[in-house]
């Protein structure tokens, strides 16, 4: 299934797009043939564990590093030899960046003081961004005394002021703590709806992507594993490493094969008429995926796979119960009343239309 | 912590000097660093190892008297002593003196009957205080001599002159055959001894000198002889443009080469003209008081003794003092040196032109103290600083520095 | 696991715009190699370096050469013949006043000034730091405040004073003399250096020593000075090039049988037999320089970490 | 931080009787002798020396320390001397180039090897090497250089330009900036370390921020990274100006003050006076003279530094 719908993908209008983008440290090829293309006023997100590369492509969008190969263009324009100033892009970094010594209003108009912008409409701007991002009064103050999201809202408002094309974002909220990144995140939300700009954001924390993104590309090893909508890619991920990155709890995998159309794992099988995908006839090695939220209990005896129960874990709203397929672990979302005595006998029904099968071999989605 | 007491301790014991039995190891400290005057002290050196069973150890100290006197006087008070030291004749060691910390030669003067023996008689009375005698004089230094060069003269095909009017109109010749007519070293006490001792008596004459020094008065300084005196003084400075160097017998070699007419310097200097093997009359000329008042002053050298709690070392001590006036180490060590001897009974065997004119004057009394004899280290040393000044400083004139010499004078003790 | 091929989406969206011509700018900018940039930046940096090798090559050429040859010649030429008897002489016969022994005597009195003086002041600087930082008492702030002011005071105000201090003990003068000075004066910095350096140890390792009923000594000798050891080399360098580079203290408390390398150097540049003998000059304060240049060299990133942290702090 | 000393009873003490209180001097006695030669050193010879010379300073005391009181005449007397207002003048000229050049010249070198490029270690070396040696070495070394005769304007004039003329130790006026060369060859690459250590301890993303904002790498040096640098300057502020009150050695090994008395410098008007005129007095005073001025120049420091801590 095309992983994007190609209908909008005219050139035209795409507000930032990578051409074969190749980037190499020396002999390391960090980034290798890459190709992505972000529509105007979208948030993209770039997730992907550490060291998957997303943060260089960010840097070489940005201009900040030199690209070995490929090209970059930014709202139709060939961006690839411009310098950072001239690509229309604002950033925000994972510090904040701030310029200690100026205050929050000098950080603001630093970069329009520097373009020769008339004194008048900088005030202007700075009272606009300030007002968007409520920090009226935060604007005497040097950045030393400001709170770790106000810091970051100033940081925004860096780039708001120069009216750029395209934000970019370089894990802002990861030097915050949880209750502050939650509320952040809630307000860059508000943000990007309220300013229609075109963003595109670089984390490695997936609830942030799932949460914040219009479109999602999981990255590893520099080379875009896939590029979709956040439930798209919580639903049908594209391959085993996607899979096992996005959701957690995580996906059980279940190792098996599949032969005249069942799943067999162990001495068991499973009927696999629900599944979305084409399955193959036979495969020899095969893997099923299923999110514990897609498992139901059955007593012993139904329809399903049989199962013992290892343990449970209650995390408040709900319980994860842990439970053994013919030596394999699978975990199960139960309403938290349930409770199972332990070693007992279950059986499992997944509800096939939401499950996963995965080519052992090539690991990607069948 | 118990290291360091640890070494204090051991350390502490052992800085007893081991004494040898008889034999005492005598450190003598001196500023003789040029080549003649090293010479010189060795003639010192040989006469205290052979004739005692004492030995000589050298501590010469570089730079000239303004650097060893200090070294000297931290090394007296600082506790540890050398054996003897050498200072001028005057009132250097005053203060070490009234502190007891130099050793009473009296015993030793009456048993060679030094008061009658050494001429001048000025030169002991400087280093006896109320009746004791604190110093063993060792040779006469004056300043008063101006050192032509016979090469220099040759090439710019004149005589050599007699006075120093006759320097004067002969240095445009001197120019002409690119020879700077006066070399003038970078130390201080040259350039100001350069005045307060020869141009100063030569060209203001004795009883202004005396005026000055002995009595400290600052009109006289202020006064019309003075006056002249101060502009000679900046006429040498101009004649000294052209070379530049810092030691007094870097000074005395130009005029050795040709490199430069004429030095004005003490009789030491003639120790260097004796080891480059250059002979009075011909190769170097020499003007006592600069031609004019021919009046030498009795400056030169002593050895003070400091107090030692070893009766060893004071024996040494005084055997060392009495060798140093006996005949033949005068005779050695004075006629390397270029010095005059402090006895008047003693005649040097091989005395040039020169030495000859010194010992004519000496004989008929024409002899002046020393300006170490009669004004304080203190005020020598304000007096040095003023004079470098000037001699540096083209933009100052005669005027200026004679006002500022008078001030000196006026509150000098 | 192997690597999964790119998903339809990479080749694809390369041919659904791979209509539009991959034309104009691609790839890195061609960087001009001798860009102005950095023809400036190379170009100041190879100035500078030459202000700053200059004096050394000439010292060096100079030293190689006999005399006719730097009187007729430029010095910054190379010696048209090798000689090393200026770096003999200078060694072995150069003379001040009547012994001529050369700076021999001068170098063997700084290794004896500086041996000592480097493991006293090193050790009792050590002792200090871990005493100030683990057993603070009510007045030992105030002591370390008074040594870190007098770091700052100048050397003239104390000289006197120092004098009469080791004339009192008795070493005036002697190799011992000065090596309690250099003791003495190498105190405030060494001490701060130890003092920032065992607090930043953890304060749980010092506290289980206490509760092992270990003791003063036992815990500076057992725990704290094996771990010490960066900053004792970093110490020692300190105290290396302070001590053999130290001219005021030599003048001052050394006798001429005592005097370290530095005054003995400037004893014999500065008296002068006839003429001045550049080449043995040059060969003389190149001998002087030697030792803290191979130390220099050897400790490399370790004598800027020293010397920038003993000053920063300091 | 540490154990402090109310903390429990010090290892080896007997456990005393639970009602007296161990007296506060016994504790950790160990520690206390430990320090012992610390406070020696603290209290005896920094304090101690200072009152020492302080009080002399209002002596009369010639060749031995006498305490006759004389008031302030040695400070008249030190005012109205020539050679030392001459020396403070000199101090001065030499303090601010040497602190203006010394900053400048090390921030660039500094910038210009932070620029990420080749050799820097090479480069690093060379401009370092100079401040290992000590300043007779250097004194020496550029006291030939500058030679007329020998030095660089002898070669330059050999090398066929006649009237050139570079010999500033032998002209009054200019043997301080003579001086100054050989005093920036040695102090330069100290600072240049301290200044590197100070970039290198800057975040990367400023620098990205400021290229994304669009300013001239010139411009982020001056109007962003210095600011910010502020402390590192104010260290290598106080480094350079403690060692230009203590100059000396360089002074004695090129010029020994001369020609004449125009590069006297303070420290050696004391050694003239104290060891040199045989005048302790003179020397006291002097030396009390350069403590007031190092404590001019602390005092603002000190307040900055620690003032800045409590109120900040």
């Amino acid at each position: 299934m095309m992983a994007f719908d190609s209908g909008s993908a005219r050139l035209a209008d795409a507000s930032v797009s990578v051409r074969d983008l190749m980037l190499s440290f020396g002999a390391v090829q960090v980034l290798k043939g890459l190709n992505v293309d972000v529509r105007d006023g979208e948030f993209l997100v770039l997730l992907g564990p550490s060291g998957c590369g997303k943060s260089t492509l960010l840097n070489c969008i940005a201009g900040l590093l030199e690209i070995t190969d490929g090209q970059i263009w930014i709202k139709g324009r060939n961006v690839t030899w411009e310098e950072p100033k001239d690509r229309g892009i604002g950033m925000v970094f994972q510090s904040y960046a701030l310029y200690p010594q100026m205050t929050v209003r000098g950080n603001l108009s630093f970069g329009l003081k520097n373009q020769r912008m008339p004194k008048a409409e900088i005030a202007e701007r700075v009272a606009r961004a300030a007002r968007i991002l409520q920090i009226e009064p935060l604007l005497d103050r040097k950045p030393g005394a400001l709170s770790g999201g106000q810091r970051q809202r100033v940081a925004i408002g860096r780039a708001l002021v120069r009216d750029v094309d395209v934000f970019l974002f370089d894990e802002p909220l990861s030097n915050l703590d949880a209750k502050l990144r939650a509320e952040l995140r809630v307000e860059l939300k508000r943000l990007h709806a309220q300013l229609e700009n075109t963003m595109v954001y670089v984390t490695h924390d997936q609830i942030e992507a799932l949460t914040l993104a219009d479109r999602i590309a999981v990255m590893r090893g520099g080379v875009i594993q896939q590029l979709a909508a956040p439930l798209e890619i919580y639903d049908r991920p594209a391959n085993l490493f996607v899979a096992g990155f996005i959701g957690s709890p995580a996906m059980s995998m279940l190792e098996g094969r599949i032969a005249g159309g069942r799943f067999h794992v162990g001495g068991q099988s499973l009927a696999l008429d629900g599944y979305e995908g084409d399955a193959p006839g036979t495969l020899g090695a095969a893997i099923l995926g299923l999110r514990p939220e897609h498992i139901a209990v059955a007593p012993e005896g139904a329809e399903g796979l049989a199962a013992t129960v290892d343990i449970d874990e209650p995390m408040g709203a709900d319980k994860l119960l842990w439970t053994e397929v013919e030596g394999q672990k699978v975990s199960v979302r139960v309403p938290v009343e349930t409770s199972h005595r332990r070693g007992s006998r279950v059986t499992l029904v997944p509800a096939m239309g939401k499950a996963s099968l995965f080519d052992a071999g090539t690991e990607a989605r069948l | 912590m118990r290291t360091t007491l640890g070494a204090l301790l051991c350390s502490a014991a052992t800085m007893g000097a081991a004494q040898a039995q008889d034999g005492v190891d005598l450190e003598v400290m001196h500023w003789w660093t040029s080549g003649g005057e090293a010479a010189a002290v060795g003639k010192f050196a040989e006469a205290l190892d052979e004739k005692t069973p004492h030995s000589w150890v050298d501590g010469a100290i570089a730079g000239g008297g303004d650097t060893a006197r200090p070294v000297m006087v931290s090394r007296i008070i600082g506790g540890d002593p050398p054996a003897a030291f050498q200072f001028n004749h005057g009132r250097q060691a005053e203060e070490l003196i009234e502190a007891g910390l130099l050793l009473d030669l009296t015993d030793v003067a009456e048993a060679q009957g030094w008061t009658d023996i050494v001429n001048p008689p000025g030169l002991l009375e400087s280093c006896t205080i109320d009746g004791r005698i604190y110093c063993a004089p060792i040779n006469i230094h004056s300043w008063n001599w101006m050192w032509l060069s016979g090469p220099a003269y040759e090439k710019a095909g004149l005589e050599m002159p007699t006075d120093w009017t006759g320097f004067i109109e002969s240095a445009p010749a001197l120019r002409e055959a690119g020879v700077t007519p006066l070399a003038m070293g970078g130390q201080a006490w040259q350039q100001s001894g350069a005045f307060n001792n020869v141009m100063a008596i030569a060209i203001a004459g004795p009883e202004a000198w005396l005026s000055v020094m002995r009595d400290k008065n600052a009109d006289t300084v202020l006064g019309e002889d003075y006056g002249r005196a101060f502009e000679a003084y900046a006429e040498a400075r101009d004649l000294a443009q052209g070379w530049s160097g810092q030691d007094w017998n870097q000074a005395t070699n130009a005029v050795i080469t040709g490199e430069a007419g004429a030095q004005i310097m003490g009789d030491w200097a003639q120790g260097e003209f004796a080891v480059a093997g250059k002979t009075a009359g011909e190769d170097y000329g020499c003007l006592p008081g600069l031609g004019l008042g021919a009046y030498l002053q009795t400056g030169g050298d002593a050895f003070y003794f400091p107090k030692q709690d070893d009766p060893a070392v004071e024996a040494a001590q005084k055997e060392l003092a009495a060798l140093l006036l006996s005949p033949e180490v005068q005779v050695s060590f004075n006629s390397v040196k270029g010095s005059l001897p402090i006895r008047g009974d003693v005649d040097l065997t091989t005395v040039n032109e020169c030495t000859q004119k010194g010992l004519d004057l000496l004989a008929k009394d024409q002899t002046l103290p020393s300006t170490e004899q009669l004004v304080s280290p203190d005020t020598i040393t304000q007096l040095n600083d003023l004079m470098t000044e000037f001699w540096n400083t083209p933009s100052m004139t005669a005027e200026d520095v004679q006002a500022r010499y008078a001030e000196v004078i006026a509150d000098a003790d | 696991m192997a690597n999964p091929a790119t998903l339809g989406a990479a080749a694809l969206s390369a041919d659904a715009i791979g209509a539009g011509p991959m034309s104009g700018p691609r790839g890195a900018r061609p960087r001009r190699r001798l860009s102005r940039g950095n023809v400036f930046l190379y170009g100041t940096l190879l100035l500078v370096s030459l202000y700053y090798l200059l004096p050394l090559w000439v010292m060096v050429m100079t030293s190689l050469k006999g005399m006719p040859e730097i009187r007729m010649g430029n010095i910054f030429a190379p010696p048209v013949e090798v000689t090393f008897q200026p770096w003999v002489k200078a060694w072995a016969e150069a003379c001040t006043g009547i012994n001529c022994d050369g700076l021999s005597r001068g170098f063997w009195n700084s290794v004896r000034i500086l041996i000592p003086s480097l493991v006293i002041s090193i050790a009792v600087a050590s002792v200090n730091g871990y005493a100030l930082s683990n057993w603070r008492f009510r007045g030992s702030e105030t002591f370390f405040a008074i040594l870190i002011v007098g770091a700052f005071i100048p050397y003239q105000v104390m000289l006197y004073p120092v004098v009469i201090l080791l004339r009192e003990l008795g070493i005036y003068g002697s190799i011992t003399g000065l090596v309690l000075v250099h003791t003495i004066f190498g105190m405030p910095i060494l001490t701060l250096l130890f003092r920032n350096y065992f607090a930043s140890v953890p304060e749980e390792l010092f506290k289980a020593a206490r509760v092992d009923g270990a003791g003063f000594w036992g815990i500076y000798f057992k725990i704290m000075l094996p771990m010490s050891l960066p900053i004792f080399v970093v110490a020692m360098i300190i105290q290396v090039t302070g001590i053999w580079n130290d001219f005021l203290f030599g003048v001052v408390y050394a006798r001429p049988e005592t005097y370290p390398m530095t005054v003995q150097l400037n004893n014999i540049v500065n008296s002068v037999q006839g003429v001045k003998e550049y080449n043995v000059n040059m060969a003389a304060t190149l001998l002087t320089g030697l030792v803290p240049l191979v130390i220099y060299f050897a400790s490399g990133k370790l004598f800027v970490r020293g010397i920038a942290a003993g000053a920063v702090k300091g | 931080m540490a154990i402090a000393e109310d903390a429990d009873r010090a290892p080896g003490d007997r456990p005393r009787g639970a009602t007296r209180r161990p007296v506060r001097l016994f504790q950790n006695l160990q520690a206390k002798v430990a320090m012992v030669p610390m406070i020696f050193v603290a209290l005896v010879v920094f304090l101690g020396g200072t009152i020492w010379t302080v009080v002399h300073s209002f002596t009369g005391s010639g060749l031995l320390p006498r305490l006759n009181w004389v008031g302030l005449d040695q400070y008249e007397r030190l005012w109205s001397s020539r050679k030392w207002l001459v020396s403070i003048e000199n101090l001065a000229i030499y303090g601010i180039f040497s602190i203006v050049g010394t900053l400048v010249i090390g921030f660039v070198l500094a910038a210009l090897l932070d620029r990420k490029i080749r050799f820097e270690d090479t480069f690093r070396t060379i401009f370092l090497y100079p401040f290992a040696l000590s300043f007779i070495v250097t004194g020496l070394i550029w006291q030939w250089l500058l030679n007329p005769d020998l030095g660089i304007q002898n070669v330059v004039r050999g090398a066929g330009w006649e009237g050139f003329a570079f010999d500033p130790l032998n002209n009054p006026d200019l043997v301080m900036y003579g001086l100054l060369i050989a005093g920036l060859w040695q102090g330069t690459g100290l600072i240049m370390c301290i200044m590197l250590a100070g970039l290198r301890g800057i975040d990367e993303d400023i620098w990205k921020a400021a290229r994304v904002d669009g300013i001239g790498v010139v411009k982020t040096y001056v109007l962003i990274i210095i600011p910010m640098m502020r402390p590192v300057f104010v260290t290598a502020l106080v480094l350079i100006t403690s060692g230009i009150v203590k100059l000396y050695d360089l002074v004695v090994a090129m010029t020994s003050g001369g020609p004449g008395i125009s590069s006297e410098v303070p420290a050696k008007y004391v050694m003239q006076a104290t060891f040199g005129g045989q005048n302790l007095g003179q020397g006291f005073a002097a030396s009390t003279m350069m403590l007031v001025m190092v404590v001019i120049i602390l005092i603002p420091w000190a307040y900055l530094e620690f003032g800045g801590r409590r109120r900040g």
